[in-house]
């Protein structure tokens, strides 16, 4: 790729980049939210249609007008977003687009015997059958995988495809891309795991900025030498807390704000019974459908417990719906951005949206909006500092950070995030670690949910782990690191 | 961490964009509009007078006050197709509960003009209530919902008036829809008062505010603590308690209640949202728009009487007009979403 | 003295301006009705704009309203929804604009004060054919009544005239009266459902011919063509199907005769300065025969040429 | 290596689930069917016989031919509003190229019956094309495209057919819509055709699974190298030259072409695709669906021919049994998702 340039309306997303991909090599990249690195990718991939420069494959020039040219040109690229289809079979998406066919008509046996193959080959095993949406998301995320990478495609591009997984499967994921290889395909890898970035990749490109900043060889260079270059001046202190042991800063006696006692929601999580205490960040921990994402919407008022009871400050609640859970004093940010902001509407409106009842009982008050918004938009860093702004037109971490600050007006009394930096980069995480240890000092009961254990380190004080929809260990009060909480889950 | 300063720069383009989105919305309905006045005015004398502009608001009064709330409706992305039926069933029912002539062969029920009104009022909420909750509380897509109360709509119409026709409505309701004030029509000023109305909650209330969320994006809604079925319940109500006045006013403009009578406002009410900009997908649009659409419709369906042509041409040219006008407005939309992209 | 030709033949010197309104040139007894005026209007001198209410009762008091705001030497309005066009009619009226009525009640007489009201009496209709079919029969056996919309005058008074004939024979049992709204793809269900659930119909009576021949269809694909078919309106399809003997019966609602008669009373008040209830009745009724084989023929040629 | 035991445990119940789940799709349509035959049955001794059930079948082919081309684009995430007036317009315009009647006044245009026919296919697949190009390539939502395509299929339909009615239709036609073979119409077995060939494309074809995917997730569909909006276009098509086959049965079926002939259809063929229980969210449901919805609605219809009620209260009694219809399927459509979180 020549000279790449792309923007949106005003934004420019990728400036001027060149991008050399070889045949037979894992490709890892890596940079800031908003460096530009789906963007990059999505051009390749057919997805964006317009931009300056030139791409070649094999020495031959090409401009792909949609994502059916590029996966003509034997381009496979696994996206951000999951991208399945759940009412559909498990087969079928793991064909999606290419059912195989027999005399014209689809071949449904053969189908199924062959998706049941290709998901073998990535270690899982589900019934081909099985409705897709009836899996758990992680296993979602590897029948995507499973598509593009048995897709035959020559160049495949993975953009976070580990971010739902759990280690032994992002394990048994490096180690097909690692055969894919082999097999003289090349592969492009973007994630923030700057771990997995390493450990896998052959050669590391650096994005900042919409630029490309460097292209090194992986085995040259180590974790602080990257996030340098991510950056621009060096943080590392923070990779420290992610390694090393952990010493929890338990506080068993402070009051308790929120209780639960023998929660159970469906099929997804039962016998669930904790306490959130002022002052303290309470961390949940488990693999990606483990039932923590569904225990946190059902604190929140999104999910009715089938059975179980729920208090605030002792007092017995049944939450009808979330607006009475935000009554009653919770704040929930939801794990994707896409569920928690308007895009059609500035900054200002969707800071306020969540405190509108506080500020305003008939009348709007826009001057008093857009003033609490601007403290918020200064307190957190968010860039552009323009509150007037529509909200599409931020990247995406400070769009992240636009969702936290609904709730930082009146203080709730319990803050319940889930997944509160996925796909963020380092110097986002940092910002919000500092944002939630702040809040927990003035005296909140903070609940962090998350499948990466690195976010809990992090954060918590005390760590619930959950496994198969129940709570199976707590840590509190003692020393713990990263295996031992893996081992625990 | 600092954000480099090509975020910095954002702030100002996405403002002129967000300005100039706003009058794009608004700027190619109401081309239309005024090409439709040009080009009527030239091809008709009697198009261009004093009395035919009163006529012409006259005519979309009924429709505008349906409009006004289905234009909440719209944005909280839902529809209601039940607002005729909702609206012939509410001026069936304000006549049923009024004294009708004795050649009027209903077995009715005459209360006094207020209680007549009041239990019309309770009726068309009545059935809002019924579509809110199909909608929010057990789930059924609002346009299926609505598809059903339209045929129940018709059913109590069928009921009430039996195959006959009534004439008298309170006082109040045949002041509202028929009579005038120093010349002028009592109801285009019902329809301005629905219409200034609509604007303000949707513009400068807390409750507005939540109707344009909701309809942009009715999850980040949800988890921001906003109370999402209420609001849809609320619209829904709303969308059927404008639809039972405009019934009411409709039936004594038109001086008599029968079957069937306002089918044909469902089409123009959508038709005038929608033509005036309001997006089926929720969250943009407004009264404003509503107000352009209904005047387009309003002065095409007028103006066509007042040219020379083939009446059996005339429903097809209506229709082609409306879907060029359809396609200049969703066109130049298109343009400019993409020139921000 | 071609003035006073003009004048003894009624027919109008200068050209007047009329407009008329039918309740939907979908129907083809108002598109005949049209056809009708202008071809009187053609022999009066009178140039004539037509205003379709679409049948659609809204759509036709706009057309009405627009209708009201324009200058006209008289004009002729059938209602589609009766009561709905009383206000601008009574501008016109005030206006001193001869307003006919015809077919359908604008308003009940009382309310409105038009020029004239030419209308067939459709009581009359209902029963003349109700008559013809029983007769056919033998005075005795089964019958069916298709309807048109309940809420329709006509088809309230052409079912009075049903049933006042039907109540003079104590040999008719009527197996069906369910009104079809003129749909000829109800009329299809229902009678699929009667021909199955009765295996004896010896006749049956629908408010308008188009059902008439929309249920024959039903009940040749059934090979029950021995039911005797009574309609009424006897349009040109009727006609020839009472001619080829797939009806019995129909009657005539003479749409020339009314569409063509206002023309001629419009005219004479213009010019003639015939005054209402002196020159012209206030209501005017205008019935039609009974068509049978016999008289068909003759029908046709006075339709074709506007004359019934 | 394997998945954890978490997952593999979470398998089983999720393979019985979906199971259960396609199931509960089909059984509460099926249960509402199963009812309304017995509450028939029961009430009306002229209801349960092979002559009626063949009745019932005829009813539905009409609506059933629509109902197929409607499926399509409602598994889509798509609305065609336009199905019947599409279908008016063909059967006028198939009538409008046969040698009528002298006692018919249109001036019409005899052609041979194949040529009419095709021409009549050619002029829905033309109006389809028309809807397909305006919600995919102008972007107009196909709810609005085909609200404005319905008001210009009823300006061909008064264009053509100019307030008369027209009654010959080629013998092909004729004897397609109200022949027998063997006794048994042809109308039925036109319908069983298009519902097999409808079933065998959705199932059996890349297309149809196309269809599935573009319903499903848009999205999804696209990065997957699928030509949405082809898709798209394709089903607007499809339901439009449906809705010409079915509008050239019908007429012949009624033995007449004449406007306005079809209008109750269209409520009738969507009612019938969403009480079988096919979602308008798209990706779920297919033609066995509709089957079953086609089934509730003729028996419904059927059968309140056959039990004495007011006249009146049928239009209501009508509009409440869909309505309940549609809760219990939408209602044990929900209770089985809650399940499966
Ligand atoms: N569809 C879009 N419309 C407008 N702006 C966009 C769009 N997609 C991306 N952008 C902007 O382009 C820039 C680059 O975004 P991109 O998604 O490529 O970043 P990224 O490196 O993938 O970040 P992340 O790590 O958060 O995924 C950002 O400023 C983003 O806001
Ligand atoms: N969550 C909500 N969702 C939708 N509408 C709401 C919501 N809260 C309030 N409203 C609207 O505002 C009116 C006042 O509501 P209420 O007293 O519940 O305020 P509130 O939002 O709870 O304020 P606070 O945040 O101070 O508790 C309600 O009648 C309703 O119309
Ligand atoms: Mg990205
Ligand atoms: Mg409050």
């Amino acid at each position: 790729m020549d000279g790449i340039s792309k923007s949106f309306g005003g934004v420019v997303a990728l400036h001027d980049v060149d991008f050399v991909l070889r045949a037979g090599e894992i490709h890892g990249l890596v940079g800031e939210n908003g460096a530009g690195k789906s963007t990059l990718m999505k051009i390749i991939a057919g997805v964006h249609a317009e931009y300056n420069g030139r791409m070649f494959i094999d020495g031959e020039q090409v401009h792909f007008r949609s994502a059916r040219d590029a996966l003509a040109a034997g381009i496979g690229m696994v996206h951000q977003e999951l991208s399945v289809v759940p009412d559909l079979t498990v087969a079928e998406n793991v064909f999606l687009g290419k059912q195989p066919t027999k005399a014209g008509l689809i071949d449904w046996s053969g189908m199924v015997a062959a998706a049941r193959e290709q998901l073998a080959n990535l270690g899982i095993e589900v019934d081909p059958r099985a409705s897709m949406g009836s899996l758990s998301i992680g296993l979602q995320q590897l029948v995507e995988l499973a598509r593009v990478l048995f897709s035959g495609a020559r160049i495949i591009i993975l953009d976070e495809p580990t971010s739902a997984l759990s280690p032994p499967e992002v394990h048994r994921l490096f180690e097909v891309l690692r055969g894919v290889r082999a097999s003289g395909r090349s592969i492009v890898f973007i994630s923030h795991f700057l771990d997995d970035i390493l450990s896998v990749s052959d050669r590391v490109t650096i994005f900042r900025n919409g630029r490309r900043v460097v292209t090194e060889a992986a085995a040259l260079i180590d974790k602080g030498w990257v996030i340098e270059r991510m950056i621009g001046s060096g943080h590392e202190e923070l990779e420290e807390s992610y390694t090393g042991a952990i010493a929890l800063n338990s506080k068993s006696a402070a009051p308790v704000i929120l209780s639960a006692r023998h929660l159970a929601v469906g099929r997804a999580f039962a016998d669930v019974s904790l306490d959130a205490r002022a002052g303290e960040i309470l961390g949940i921990y488990g693999f990606m459908g483990c039932g923590q994402i569904e225990l946190a919407r059902t604190l929140f008022g999104k999910l009715k417990p089938s059975t179980g009871t729920l208090a605030i400050e002792g007092a017995a609640k049944r939450f009808r719906n979330t607006a009475h859970a935000r009554r009653a004093g919770i704040a929930f940010v939801p794990e994707s951005r896409r569920s928690m902001l308007f895009y059609q509407e500035p900054v200002y409106k969707n800071v306020s949206i969540s405190v509108l009842g506080r500020i305003s009982r008939l009348w709007l008050k826009p001057a008093a909006e857009r003033q609490i918004a601007s403290r918020h938009v200064e307190l957190l860093n968010i860039r552009p500092s323009n509150v007037l702004a529509l909200l599409a037109s931020l990247s995406g971490g400070n769009q992240q950070k636009v969702a936290l600050a609904k709730w930082l007006t009146y203080i709730p009394k319990v803050l319940i995030l889930s997944e509160p930096t996925r796909g963020m980069d380092v110097g986002a995480k940092d910002d919000v670690v500092k944002i939630v240890r702040a809040l927990r000092n003035q005296g909140l009961a903070v609940i962090v949910v998350s499948a990466e254990p690195e976010t809990v380190l992090s954060l918590a004080d005390r760590i619930i782990v959950m496994k198969k929809g129940r709570i199976v260990h707590e840590f509190a009060g003692e020393t713990i690191s990263k295996d031992r909480l893996l081992d625990a889950a | 961490m600092t954000i480099p300063v090509q975020e910095a720069v954002k702030g100002s383009p996405s403002r002129a964009g967000a300005f100039l989105r706003n009058r794009m919305r608004n700027i190619a309905p109401f081309a239309t509009l005024i090409i439709l006045l040009a080009f009527f005015s030239i091809a008709s004398p009697s198009f261009l007078s004093v009395d035919n502009g009163v006529n012409v608001l006259t005519q979309i009064s009924v429709t505008g006050v349906i409009a006004v709330g289905l234009t909440f409706v719209i944005l909280c992305a839902e529809i209601d197709l039940s607002v005729a039926a909702i609206a012939n069933a509410t001026g069936i029912a304000v006549a049923y509960f009024t004294m009708q002539e004795s050649y009027v062969n209903i077995p009715n029920l005459p209360l006094p003009g207020y209680a007549a009104i009041g239990l019309a009022l309770l009726i068309c909420a009545f059935l809002g209530l019924v579509n809110a909750f199909g909608t929010t509380l057990i789930g059924i897509p609002s346009f299926i919902m609505t598809l059903a109360m339209m045929q129940i709509g018709a059913g109590i119409c069928a009921l009430l008036v039996r195959g006959q026709i009534a004439y008298a409505v309170p006082d109040l309701v045949t002041m509202m829809g028929s009579g005038t004030i120093a010349g002028f029509p009592w109801i285009i000023i019902v329809l301005g008062v629905f219409l200034l109305a609509g604007h303000i909650v949707l513009t400068y209330t807390r409750f507005g505010r939540y109707v344009y969320m909701v309809g942009g994006n009715r999850e980040a809604a949800e988890y921001s603590g906003v109370n999402v079925k209420m609001v849809l319940g609320a619209v829904m109500v709303i969308s059927a308690v404008c639809s039972g006045v405009a019934g009411m006013i409709g039936v004594a403009h038109f001086g008599s209640a029968q079957q069937n009578e306002f089918d044909g406002y469902l089409l123009d009410a959508i038709a005038a949202v929608v033509v005036g900009g309001t997006s089926l997908f929720g969250g943009r649009g407004g009264i404003g728009n509503t107000i352009i659409g209904l005047c387009i419709l309003g002065v095409l369906n007028n103006g066509l009487d007042h040219v020379q042509i083939d009446s059996f041409l005339k429903i097809l040219i209506r229709g082609i007009i409306l879907l060029v006008a359809l396609i200049i407005n969703v066109y130049v939309q298109n343009l400019r979403d993409r020139q921000r992209i | 003295s071609q003035a006073r030709a003009a004048a003894a033949s009624g027919r109008s010197e200068k050209p007047l301006k009329a407009a008329f309104s039918n309740a939907g040139l979908q129907a083809t007894w108002c598109a005949q009705g049209k056809a009708a005026a202008e071809y009187w209007g053609k022999l009066f001198n009178v140039e004539v704009t037509w205003f379709d209410g679409e049948l659609d009762a809204v759509k036709q008091r706009a057309a009405i309203d627009n209708m009201a705001s324009q200058k006209w030497d008289f004009v002729a309005i059938q209602a589609f929804g009766i009561g709905t066009l009383v206000q601008p009619v009574q501008k016109m009226i005030d206006a001193g604009i001869p307003v006919i009525d015809m077919d359908t009640l604008i308003a009940p007489l009382d309310k409105i004060n038009v020029h004239s009201f030419l209308a067939p009496d459709n009581e009359f209709m209902g029963s003349s054919v109700t008559q013809a079919l029983i007769t056919a029969i033998g005075g005795k056996g089964k019958v069916i009544t298709t309807q048109g919309a309940l809420g329709h005058t006509g088809a309230q008074g052409r079912n009075r005239g049903f049933e006042s004939i039907v109540k003079q024979h104590p040999d008719i049992e009527v197996l069906e009266n369910q009104p079809a709204d003129w749909d000829v793809t109800k009329v299809a269900r229902l009678w699929e459902t009667y021909l199955t659930k009765y295996p004896q119909i010896d006749a049956a009576y629908f408010h308008n011919d188009d059902m008439a021949l929309a249920a024959y269809n039903v009940m040749k694909a059934h090979n029950r063509t021995n039911i005797k078919i009574g309609g009424c309106d006897a349009m040109p399809p009727a006609i020839a199907a009472v001619a080829e003997g797939r009806m019995h019966a129909t009657v005539r609602n003479p749409s020339c005769r009314i569409h063509g008669g206002a023309i001629v009373a419009g005219v004479a008040a213009v010019t003639g300065g015939e005054k209402s209830g002196e020159g012209i009745p206030k209501s005017v009724v205008t019935d039609g025969p009974v068509v049978t084989k016999e008289n068909a023929s003759g029908m046709q040629w006075m339709e074709d040429h506007f004359l019934i």
